[in-house]
């Protein structure tokens, strides 16, 4: 075990010292009963049985180490974590901790447990599991997937027990929205777990096989029983630390359970049989089939707006293509000018996209940051429109020439390229051929190139053989750290110049410096202007296009209450412990 | 017999061997990995991507890895998947009872509905024909879809689960079981009915004129002893043929059925695991695969061995 | 009319459909019209809105509900006259390889939609002929080419020495057990992006072929072994009549019916494997069409549900394959089917 | 008394098939006693077959049949629908085929398929007892055996067993023992005898063979241009083969000397491989033109014998010398050209998908290269055709279409059109009528004059070729036992079953 990890826990005498040299804006409330949260709005009744569907089978339980969604949402089901963002609201609300206070260097935060909170085998929550947790999620050995947002500048976050219900955390350096950070960090049963990490066997801990009674969490539900690709059955956790407005203990489902549909049409089948009774992450055409397959007054349609998630057009900008990829290096000597990607951008029908692809059921974007981030996105860009003329105007002035229909470059070769995009995502190729058509208009031999997911990600993350790709990302987060990979040339979601060892252009440079300033601002209007400065300079350079933002889409049995789609992970079931069925008629 | 099962054996483990090592040499062979998306993964520096890498799935030749594969592999235990954290054996075993179950059921139905059928003589007969030649000429997706949209439609009427439904209330329910089966292993069995109808069609014909049975026919024997024991032993060499190979094709038939009904067996799990590439689960998969191929084969020598007296005693 | 004659010349008509694609299409299969997406299969009537009979049929196309996506409605639809033997001025460059574009009918300014149009507003007739051009193009070639394929193995295999017979059918065990998926993935890996249209057709007929004669080969090494079981071979053999000589004259006539057979089961499963091929972007891509790449967009339950005109190719293919069918089960029962056992050793009746 | 079987002007054809309507029977009448034993005599395909057929209720499926009268133990068969028939035929009647061994179901014991025709009640020791009675010595073993292990003798009893099982009272028997060796059709004839004695079954026999139906039969009928008749022996016999002289001076055509072969049969558990000597020790000679008739049982090797010389069969140990030089396999192709086989198997032996014309060119076009293309094919098979006796219009029809006995004799054309000096007949003439046989032998004869052939006949038949070999040998178990001239052989045979088979020779009716 390493120093930086070890967290002993201290003196009672000593944590009153280290109280004292603090000043925190609040004052501590200890109250000695347990302490619940009660949802006051909130008066649902108990009971029922809920059947929902994961897209694939969960790979894993164990929550250190889910990486794919469907493994996701049942562990964030299963577990709980000590801060929440409120997926209706974007604000973050105590959950495990019942208050949280930030030092006034904004490096350091305290946070009180809430106590008499139990696990779902009964056993009581004390710091001693979140101490735990952080190590675990830290552990270099483990390779937890989270552990590199716990790592700030090099450095990893350090928590301390200063009590059985008084957690401090300190960062290494002030770090704007780090509250934010510990939604979705499971809080772990050291008492169950501490004898595996010892043994070196918590990596393989907590798989499909588990015996349910030794998965314990703080979540709504915990495991009742899993069938090897059939279903996933969850039962209410008895010990759960939430209340609605009569004191009631939440959940209100007695049982919930998830099968496995391995496309969205076989969910949506189902869903018509009545074998399911909520369904979301919707494509377009799905929804609107459900509005017409469905006797209107069983199921409701929900429409959630635009998420996080964008369609992209990406221009293959990476530096190391003249040693070994001449074809794609000499595509690449067009997308490096700026005025030919602004033309295309100029040549993409947006308001086509929407309509045609999804239905009228997207947004046109003009930057990555979708209307779902709120006040982070910057009013002043707008979509850029449809403008034929201006983009040929741009290409003119750039060196391009047309003969007869054709697009020449200033060296006499005929621009032409190829769209990649994945072949199982029918909006994504809709949205290629679609732009190859709008290219076309410019004089462009624009051919798509389907091709199967990992072939895809590989050519774009590794390889780096291919001209243009379409994708959809998706932000992490509302808040502008979320989106740190994206922005930052060194982030794995720089796409479109990967492994960049400095900013190749001064104005991913300028980037680069306003991501990490805003990071350490603690005031929301400076951070804001940052991030719209961002926008800016993207929306000048254009590194890729960002065409589209879908809707979040579901449906759910009419009398279910309480489900909404929400932007962040795991969307609509985040508040599945308020979910209830409407008695009556 | 013994010499020459031997033998056989010994050939079908060299193809094993060939179809584990092709397995192996074409994943390495496709683009992608099972961590290509994990590149994705915001907040992941590749440096901890490298080390789940190799803690995972250690880079080294080929040869070595297949040598390490075939070597846990005689323990039967054929590794750990990548994306599900655990032993491969475990994730297959249910599964492939599952497979077996749907495409057994599928396939038993299509031989018991052919035998009906095929019995039939005169106009009917011509009709079923026709009936099989329409089968025929729909491709087996296209069959099942057309099955389940209809199955939608008709869900009102008769509602017949599709896929798995909430398993407290039907797994253990064997009515439920039942019905949850019936609509998958019947787009597995009319899949499947031309292919047997028509051997067993051709296969009848033949066996009318065989002359032990226009014998027994000529001896006034009832025309269902006649069928039962002298125009089925007839006919049944070359059925014995299609059974073997039916047996074979058990884990691989029902893809598509069970993609489209969400029927939890081998063919979704391999499916993803190809998409994935989870290589030990591929691997294992197809290993399995190959050796009920071998095994169907193999049955159905021996079956035939059985049926035909004339075959035991073969010159040497 | 006997129902084989029946299928000879329905196949001789569909066939002559297809090939001349160019001249019985409307549109050009790759034209995007965002304005009409998801139209119905326009109705043609012989009556004008005013209710007279005429002789020169109208196009009646539906109009759409303005806000509402792809909904059209019959009321205030327009009734267009329909023209014959209409030359367009810009012929399809893309796809067309039929001589002039000369068409059957069209309308003036525009293209009429007998089948309605996909989700990009592209004529689903147009897209059907020349889809089906592609599709059946690579599907006859590759059968063909894997039903000789097959022929050729399995005669070898039911004739040579055993060792090689034995060594043939372990390959094809593993050609069988082996998922090809990943050599399609490897495959498209190594070409370049950009591949040309035809050259990815010739391709995808290729793998196709060689990965498809495996089962095939095994069924008619059986059939080779019976056929040699006959008295006749033996004369022959007895003759001296060499290998070749013996699978000339006895052998493959015998093989024959059953070759048959196999190409049509190989007939359906390669036009559906079509559909997996352009999901790898191996086999055909825009902006050549086939019926594959036309039902990749079509497998999903909504376009069942809302646009059943866009599985036409389904409704297509059936009694394509009905009258292939037909025609092969006449050609199979000139002599009973048999389908031998497949182990050599043990099947040799003692004389 | 009212006659147990009448049958009253039946007419029988076969429908419009493309060479038009062919008549078959015409106004037949025929009329049985209870226990009365009638043969019906008649050349092949002349519709013999067709009248059992019709009386059982089985008409071949184009069959067309008009019949003023057909009563059966008073009772009209004409107005009985057909699930009556088969009761009546099941329960009344006894039928016995041809080929016995083939009308066994291959894959079933011979208890149970005799069991099939037994009352349902029928316990082990009446099964048993059965086949006692159908002169089995141990009916246990015979009872759990697979027809494929009966010899053909043994088959037509189990055959015989199984149509009296049910006690009927008409047998109809079709050529019961023409696929049998003379010395088990005699013992056929004794059982049916016998049976008749004990049960009072009355019997119709049909058969080419007239000295068979003499030796059985009450009275012999003659089905001759579709009607019945009563039979009237003639006289004319086959004029002696011409001597050949001097060929026994002459250098061996063939040498065969200390010739081995065993099959091996297998038990899957326990795991045992049995062994079983087929050819123990044959070693003849044979001279160039010479005829030798080499005579055994069903069983004792003559197939084995004839595909070991012809070449087909090459795992044998000992040594084939032809024309002075050994024959070790792989043989070689001008080898092969001078020794020919015709089987007995005629509708297997010829490809049916070919026509005559191809079939006799086959031998021609796979010699071609070593011996040159002949300048007239054509010529060559018109040559032949006339040589064997058969209309030219055969030439471009297919097997199929020809009759048992064409087919026969264009085998023979078939193995002749390579002008090869050894000829293997294998039972070349069972299965055929007397003239027939009479024409083909002449034939051969004749060629044997003109091109010098050598022919050896594999034959179980010692009664005919005791006229028409130069040489007989006897093959008994493996072993050949005798081997004298034809002349000399009923007088220096002295093995048991040489004289055994002698004494089964049936006398010619009407000869001398």
């Amino acid at each position: 075990m390493k120093a930086a990890f070890v967290f002993p826990s201290l003196p009672s005498a000593r944590v009153a010292l280290f109280l004292a040299a603090f000043a925190f804006s609040a004052a501590l409330a200890l109250p000695a009963c347990p302490q619940a949260l009660r949802i006051s709005s909130l008066r649902g009744a108990p009971g029922g049985h809920l059947s929902a569907s994961l897209r694939a089978e969960p790979r894993t339980l164990n929550p250190v180490f889910a990486t794919d969604s469907a493994s996701r949402t049942v562990t964030s089901i299963l577990n709980a974590d000590l801060l929440h963002i409120n997926r209706a609201t974007d604000a973050v609300e105590p959950a495990l901790a019942s208050s949280w206070q930030v030092g006034r260097d904004g490096q350091s935060y305290l946070l009180h447990l809430r106590h008499g909170v139990r696990f779902s085998d009964g056993s009581p929550f004390t710091a001693d599991d979140v101490l735990f947790s952080f190590r675990v999620y830290l552990d270099p050995k483990l390779n937890a997937p989270q552990r590199d947002l716990l790592i700030i500048d090099g450095r990893p976050i350090r928590v301390t027990r200063l009590g059985p219900d008084l957690v401090r955390f300190d960062l290494p350096r002030p770090y704007a929205a780090a509250a934010r950070l510990f939604d979705g960090i499971a809080i772990l049963p050291s008492h169950l777990l501490q004898p595996l990490l010892q043994a070196g066997t918590l990596a393989n801990a907590w798989t499909l096989v588990t015996p349910p009674a030794q998965l314990v969490g703080l979540g709504p539900f915990r495991l009742r029983s899993y069938r090897p690709g059939q279903s996933l059955v969850l039962e209410r956790n008895p010990y759960y630390w939430k209340q609605d407005a009569g004191s009631r203990p939440l959940p209100y489902l007695d049982e919930v359970d998830f099968s496995f549909a391995s496309n969205q049409d076989a969910e949506a089948i189902r869903f018509t049989a009545g074998q399911l009774d909520l369904i979301s992450r919707l494509t377009a055409d799905t929804y609107s089939s459900l509005q017409k397959l469905s006797s209107s007054n069983l199921i409701r349609e929900l429409d959630g707006g635009p998420g996080l998630e964008f369609d992209l057009l990406l221009f293959n900008l990476n530096a190391d293509l003249a040693a070994h990829l001449p074809q794609a290096a000499h595509t690449q000597t067009w997308f490096l000018q700026q005025p030919f990607r602004q033309a295309l951008s100029l040549a993409v029908d947006r308001a086509a996209l929407v309509h045609l692809v999804f239905q009228d059921h997207a947004v046109p974007l003009a930057s990555p940051v979708t209307p779902a981030s709120g006040q982070w996105a910057n009013p002043a860009l707008r979509p850029t429109a449809l403008d034929l003329p201006s983009a040929r105007r741009l290409l003119a002035d750039a060196g391009f020439r047309w003969r007869g229909a054709a697009l020449y470059d200033r060296d006499g070769n005929p621009v032409r390229f190829t769209i990649i995009a994945t072949s199982s995502n029918r909006a994504q190729s809709g949205i290629a051929t679609l732009l190859a058509h709008n290219f076309a208009a410019l004089g462009i031999d624009a051919s798509v190139v389907p091709l199967e997911f990992r072939s895809f990600l590989q050519r774009i993350t590794q390889s780096h053989d291919y001209d243009l790709a379409v994708m959809a990302l998706s932000a992490g987060d509302t808040d502008p750290n979320g989106n740190m990979s994206l922005w930052l040339s060194s982030g794995n979601l720089h796409l479109w110049n990967q492994g960049e060892a400095q900013p190749a252009t001064p104005w991913e440079a300028e980037i680069d410096s306003l991501m990490r300033q805003q990071m350490t601002l603690t005031d929301f209007r400076q951070r804001r202007a940052a991030y719209f400065r961002i926008q800016s300079i993207y929306a000048a350079q254009l590194p890729f296009l960002s065409l589209v933002s879908p809707n979040m889409l579901a449906a759910v049995r009419a009398p279910l209450a309480g489900a909404a789609p929400g932007p962040l992970d795991p969307g609509m079931l985040d508040n599945i412990a308020s979910f209830y069925w409407r008695k009556g008629p | 017999m013994i010499s020459s099962l031997a033998t056989r054996l010994a050939h079908s483990l060299g193809s094993l061997l060939a179809v584990s090592l092709l397995c192996f040499a074409l994943l390495r062979a496709a683009p992608g990995d099972y961590f290509t998306t994990l590149r994705l993964e915001p907040g992941l520096s590749p440096q901890t991507l490298r080390s789940i890498q190799q803690q995972a799935d250690p880079r080294s030749p080929i040869v070595r890895r297949y040598a390490l594969w075939c070597a846990s592999a005689l323990h039967g235990d054929f590794g750990q998947s990548l994306a599900y954290h655990m032993p491969v054996r475990a994730l297959l075993a249910e599964r492939i009872a599952n497979t077996l179950l749907l495409s057994g059921a599928g396939l038993c139905g299509a031989w018991l509905l052919g035998l009906l059928l095929s019995t039939l003589r005169g106009r009917p007969a011509a009709l079923v024909r026709l009936f099989a030649s329409l089968l025929w000429s729909i491709p087996d997706p296209v069959l099942a879809f057309l099955l389940l949209w209809t199955a939608l439609r008709l869900h009102a009427l008769a509602p017949l689960p599709i896929g798995t439904t909430s398993p407290t209330a039907s797994w253990t329910q064997w009515s439920n079981f039942v019905r949850q089966l019936a609509l998958p292993a019947l787009a597995m069995a009319l899949g499947y009915l031309p292919l047997v109808l028509r051997h067993l069609q051709g296969g009848f014909d033949a066996a009318q004129h065989a002359p032990a049975v226009e014998a027994a026919h000529m001896h006034g024997l009832p025309p269902r002893i006649v069928l039962f024991r002298y125009i089925l032993p007839e006919a049944a060499n070359p059925l014995i043929s299609l059974f073997g190979l039916g047996i074979g094709s058990l884990l691989s038939a029902s893809l598509f059925v069970e993609v489209l009904f969400g029927w939890p067996g081998l063919g979704q799990l391999l499916l993803n695991a190809i998409l994935m590439r989870d290589t030990n689960v591929v691997v294992a998969g197809v290993f399995c695969s190959a050796l009920l191929l071998i095994l169907g084969n193999l049955l159905a020598d021996l079956l035939l061995w059985l049926h035909d007296p004339r075959l035991r005693e073969a010159a040497s | 009319m006997t129902l084989p004659r029946a299928a000879l010349i329905f196949l001789v008509l569909y066939s002559a459909l297809f090939a001349f694609a160019g001249f019985f299409a409307t549109a050009d299969p790759a034209a995007i019209d965002a304005s009409l997406p998801y139209l119905p299969p326009e109705g043609i009537r012989f009556t004008s809105p005013a209710g007279q009979f005429h002789l020169r049929p109208y196009l009646v196309r539906p109009q759409p509900v303005p806000g509402q996506f792809a909904v059209y409605t019959r009321r205030g639809a327009a009734f267009i006259p329909l023209k014959f033997f209409v030359t367009t001025a810009s012929a399809d460059t893309t796809v067309d390889a039929s001589p002039g574009s000369l068409h059957l009918c069209g309308i003036s300014g525009g293209a009429p939609h007998f089948l309605g149009t996909d989700e990009f507003g592209r004529d689903v007739w147009s897209r059907l002929l020349y889809g089906g051009r592609t599709t059946l193009a690579i599907g006859l070639t590759a059968s063909l080419a894997a039903s000789l394929l097959a022929l050729a193995v399995g005669l070898i295999a039911g004739s040579a020495a055993p060792w090689l017979d034995t060594l043939l059918m372990r390959l094809v065990e593993t050609m069988i057990s082996v998922p090809w998926f990943y050599l399609l993935l490897a495959v498209r890996a190594l070409l370049p992006l950009r591949v040309s249209p035809w050259v990815a057709v010739a391709a995808s007929t290729a793998l196709m072929a060689a990965i498809g004669w495996a089962r095939p080969a095994r069924i008619l090494r059986g059939v080779t072994i019976a056929a040699h079981q006959r008295a006749y071979v033996t004369m022959a053999r007895a003759t001296g009549a060499s290998p070749w000589q013996i699978a000339r004259w006895h052998t493959l006539p015998d093989l024959a019916p059953q070759a048959i057979t196999q190409f049509t089961v190989l007939l359906p499963q390669f036009i559906a494997s079509e559909v997996a091929l352009s999901y790898l972007g191996l086999g055909v891509t825009e902006p050549l069409v086939s019926w594959g790449v036309m039902l990749t967009a079509a497998q999903h339950l909504s376009t069942f549900v809302e646009y059943p005109w866009l599985i036409s190719p389904i409704w297509t293919m059936i009694p394509f394959f009905f009258s292939v069918h037909v025609l092969a089960d006449r050609a199979g029962s000139l002599r009973p089917l048999t389908l031998p056992s497949l182990s050599r050793h043990w099947y040799k009746l003692p004389r | 008394m009212t006659p147990l079987l009448s049958v009253q002007d039946l007419s029988l054809d076969y429908g419009p098939t493309r060479e038009g309507t062919v008549p078959v029977l015409q106004s037949a009448s025929l009329s049985m006693e209870p226990g009365e034993i009638v043969g019906l005599l008649g050349p092949s395909g002349c519709g013999k077959t067709s009248l059992l057929r019709c009386i059982l209720g089985v008409p071949a499926p184009a069959a067309r049949i008009r019949c003023a009268a057909l009563r059966f133990e008073d009772r009209d068969l004409l107005a009985m629908s057909m699930s009556e028939r088969r009761t009546l035929r099941f329960r009344r009647m006894g039928f016995i085929f041809q080929d016995p061994a083939g009308r066994l179901s291959p894959f079933r014991r011979v208890r149970s398929q005799l069991r099939d025709m037994l009352p349902r009640a029928t316990t082990r020791a009446d099964l048993l007892h059965a086949l006692a009675g159908a002169g089995f010595s141990d009916p246990e073993c015979t009872a759990a055996a697979y027809p494929h292990q009966l010899s053909g003798g043994e088959a037509q009893r189990v055959a015989i067993a199984q149509a009296l099982a049910v006690q009927p009272s008409l047998l109809l028997a079709d050529e019961p023992s023409s696929a049998l060796d003379t010395v088990t059709q005699r013992h056929i004839l004794d059982l049916l005898l016998r049976m008749r004695a004990l049960r009072r079954t009355a019997m119709l026999i049909v058969s080419h063979d007239p000295a068979l139906l003499a030796a059985i039969a009450d009275r012999i009928l003659s089905l001759q241009a579709g009607a019945l008749a009563d039979y009237v022996p003639s006289h004319a016999s086959r004029p002696a083969p011409p001597a050949l002289a001097g060929h026994s001076q002459a250098a061996p055509l063939l040498q065969v000397r200390h010739l081995r072969f065993a099959h091996a049969t297998h038990r899957l558990w326990p795991h045992t491989v049995r062994t079983t000597p087929i050819l123990r020790q044959v070693s003849l000679s044979l001279a160039p033109g010479e005829s030798l008739a080499i005579v055994g049982a069903s069983g004792s090797g003559k197939s084995t014998l004839a595909r070991c010389l012809a070449g087909i069969e090459s795992r044998y140990s000992g040594e084939i010398l032809f024309a002075g030089a050994s024959l070790d396999p792989p043989r070689s192709l001008a080898s092969r050209a001078q020794i020919q086989l015709v089987l007995q198997d005629t509708v297997g032996a010829l490809n049916p998908r070919l026509t005559i014309a191809e079939i006799l060119a086959e031998p021609l076009r796979i010699h071609a290269r070593n011996r040159g293309t002949p300048r007239n094919v054509a010529e060559r098979i018109r040559q032949m055709f006339a040589a064997v006796t058969l209309p030219a219009t055969c030439l471009t029809r297919r097997p199929p279409q020809l009759s048992g006995g064409e087919r026969q004799r264009v085998a023979i054309a078939r193995a002749l059109m390579l002008q090869p000096s050894l000829l293997l007949l294998d039972e070349a003439l069972a299965g055929l009528d007397r003239a027939l046989q009479d024409s083909i032998l002449e034939l051969l004869d004749r060629l044997r004059a003109q091109m010098h052939v050598a022919c050896i006949h594999f034959t179980h038949d010692l009664g005919r070729f005791l006229r028409s070999a130069d040489r007989i040998a006897l093959l008994h178990q493996g072993h050949i036992v005798e081997c004298h001239p034809a002349a000399d052989f009923a007088r220096l045979a002295e093995h048991p079953a040489a004289l055994q088979l002698l004494h089964a020779i049936l006398p010619e009716p009407g000869g001398p």
